[in-house]
């Protein structure tokens, strides 16, 4: 069980700005979230970066329930 | 009120910036140049609406995380600084409003001027920050969006 | 108060400059940025002194028609400027207090920074000012003073 | 007679900002402002700029009673 943080345009598609999520791996989290939000959040889930804890990461890097997976859409501050 | 005996300062604000008191904040009897900018809301944009507010949205903590690698950068590439400051706006941002300030002092006017510009171009780069523009009639995300970087490969 | 309905505003003043003033006045709804200088009074001089106050002299009218001359050489160069104005005091300026402050507004941020610049390095190359450094128990003329030049050679 | 502007070191070594001074071109009012005032000024005038009517000027410049002869030493603002 690791928490997903959904940002920006992630939090819109999904309807949710985080969860909590199954899944051994970035690769598997991220396979439950598009199961779970639809496919308006997994064509937004094509162009982002996604992070654990802050920092980026290999979809294939474990997680488990310490961490926070991030999915960051491109970005437009300033 | 803020952080006097620091030399750097940066803010995640959901209430309106005020260039005025970062200006002051970063002046030092031992710096003789003070930059500050101002991202403010214009009412064009990339999707040809006439823009009336801007809304941004970030996960404050890796916000945070990442201006402060914007002042250790800027640092490291220009050690004369004397003070740096970056504040960026949350939530509702009507025209003419700053969405983002930043404020540097310097010895001398050259690096104030090229750090300033530096950690603007790095902010607009590396920082999570997501912007709805906001119409008479809808809004939508910015599509002036661009992948993530991070700050050291900016 | 201040001349609203322009986009020029240039002025030699006795009185405390007002950054935040400036920087509101430049601020325009097309416009996305604005860059904002001070050249503040510093402590270190070429003198070695501690330098505890500057005194500025001019003669107005002169001072004035060449901020004025600065500013259209700005525009001519970026004629996307949206609003420049550019003040100088006169009389005595304490410890980081400003003696010059430049204000610019532009739709995008390049340009703005890039006039900031122009227009700081060429009012030290062409307005007549003369800056007197104090220090407890002297004062001098600045060493660091150069032969004026026209606007459009600076 | 023109009027002359002494500005800033000029004017310190002349112990005035301002005068009026006979002399039909730059040269002349500048060799009576000299006499007038003394070798310090001399020799802040040695390294100033003169302008007639806020504009630079060539030596040989008529000049005549609306006219203003300003000496500009090495300036020093920002």
């Amino acid at each position: 069980m690791s928490r997903i943080l959904l940002l920006g345009p992630a939090r819109e598609a999904a309807g949710v700005g985080h969860d909590d999520i199954d899944g051994a791996s970035v690769a598997e989290v991220l396979r439950v979230a598009v199961a779970r939000y639809g496919p308006a959040f997994e064509e937004v889930l094509s162009v982002s970066k996604v992070w654990v804890n802050g920092e980026p990461c290999d979809d294939d890097h474990p997680v488990g329930r310490q961490d926070e997976v991030a999915v960051l859409p491109p970005i437009s501050g300033g | 009120m803020y952080p006097k005996e620091n030399v750097d300062w940066v803010a995640v604000c959901a209430t309106p910036l005020e260039p005025d008191v970062l200006t002051a904040w970063v002046t030092r009897p031992n710096c003789g140049a003070v930059v500050t900018f101002c991202g403010t809301a214009r009412s064009s944009s990339s999707t040809g609406h006439d823009i009336t507010e801007l809304q941004y949205e970030t996960s404050d903590e890796m916000a945070l995380a990442r201006l402060r690698d914007v002042v250790a950068s800027a640092r490291e590439r220009w050690p004369e600084l004397g003070a740096v400051a970056i504040q960026h706006r949350v939530g509702s941002v009507l025209l003419e409003q700053p969405a983002v300030v930043i404020a540097i002092s310097s010895p001398h006017r050259q690096e104030a001027f090229e750090a300033a510009q530096f950690c603007i171009d790095t902010v607009k780069k590396s920082v999570p920050m997501w912007k709805r523009e906001v119409w008479l009639g809808g809004s939508a995300w910015s599509q002036e969006a661009h992948d993530i970087v991070d700050v050291r490969d900016a």
